[in-house]
């Protein structure tokens, strides 16, 4: 699947997207915020305050325990801030 | 009769007059227009913007303004609707979002403005980042922006 | 800092876009600016109109609308109104009215401009009549106005 | 005092102002709108409903139980339409 990062998301992480295959056990989005948090420091301080993180599959917005399987693309960001 | 919408993104300026006229061009069924003109201010809480590059999730940006444009559709009668968003940098004094809606009645377009403008600062993906005299940085999402946005919550 | 006020009556038609200019350049202490403006409708609950003529009371309305400005100034941190309103015949899609505020955040920006609106219609001096298919007459108050009005009474 | 007339009220009455002296016992707007109505036919058509009639004395909204004493300019007309 295609992750996406967002403003501080992206900078912390230190890219914009990836292409990643996280494990089977990765079943929803907060346990993929969880295994991301795993994989280095960028990515632990991007996750630091997982509630912070707003996210999206297949550009809606979805919740934290919203079941991943299927997605092409997820996304990462802060609140928004736009209008 | 199907109500017309236009959604864009841009780098560019948008020009307000250029904007409510093709909105209202030849037709004689609006009796309200109201625009809101969101604009890049020269200070915020008090400390100096020198300007706000606005980031967006391409794709995403769109399909939200755009869900949010026919829901106002369908809970109001309103006869038209343009939404521009503006990313990149933008100075103070610089046009940031436009928001124009019709309707054959001043209530409807008041309250499809407002609805809009509550939803695209709570959920449409942009984020702002601020250049400021001590530095810059993102902008933190406001808490009345999520008070106003929840007025429009459907029971 | 006095908040700039513009209030004009007049026969001609105005310019949305230069209006909102002459508002807002060089200034970057606006964030928000709502603009309402009023059309002449080509059918009123279904009959065709042919024209509106806009009779006022010269001296007071100009005195009416100036004191709701200032209201509107006095409830809400506003930073530019400009309000005009035409009189004379106006034919359908042509422009009656409007009303432009400014501000630094929206809520106020929306709120001074409905204000504004539920005033002139229920309080400000001018009169409609209507040429229709059928004749022509003076355009009844619309309960609705009053209620809308209502809405900004203080305690 | 000067009274002028607006809309249907102007249309009904036949003109739009005039100079008029009513005696001591007119005190309110509303007995000016009772003097007015015995003035002739097209008083009385313009006034026939004095409820809906709407006062302002030198250009400022008032009720009908409004005193009229030291008013230079006293105006009539329907509930207001602009906007």
């Amino acid at each position: 699947m295609k992750v996406l990062y967002f403003a501080w998301v992206r900078e912390r992480v230190g890219k914009a997207e990836e292409a990643l295959d996280p494990p089977p056990a990765v079943a929803t989005v907060a346990d993929l915020i969880a295994w991301l948090s795993q994989r280095g420091e960028e990515y632990a301080y991007a996750f630091e305050k997982p509630k912070v993180i707003r996210a999206a599959i297949d550009r809606m917005h979805v919740n934290q325990d919203t079941v991943i399987a299927g997605a092409r693309e997820i996304a990462f960001f802060p609140p928004m801030t736009g209008g | 009769m199907t109500v017309p919408i236009t959604i864009r993104l841009q780098e560019a300026d948008f020009d307000l007059a250029h904007e409510v006229a093709a909105l209202s061009r030849g037709r004689t069924d609006i009796g309200a227009v109201v625009t809101f003109s969101g604009i890049c201010r020269g200070d915020e809480d008090g400390e100096a913007i020198a300007a706000l590059t606005l980031e967006h999730y391409p794709g995403m940006a769109e399909a939200e303004i755009a869900r949010h444009a026919e829901e106002a559709v369908s809970r109001w009668p309103l006869t038209g609707i343009t939404v521009i968003h503006r990313y990149g940098r933008i100075v103070p004094g610089e046009n940031i979002v436009l928001v124009v809606t019709a309707s054959s009645h001043r209530e409807a377009a008041f309250q499809g403005a407002e609805f809009l403008m509550d939803y695209l600062k709570t959920k449409a993906p942009f984020w702002k980042r601020e250049e400021g005299a001590s530095g810059s940085g993102w902008v933190d999402a406001h808490d009345r922006d999520d008070t106003a946005a929840a007025r429009w919550a459907k029971p």
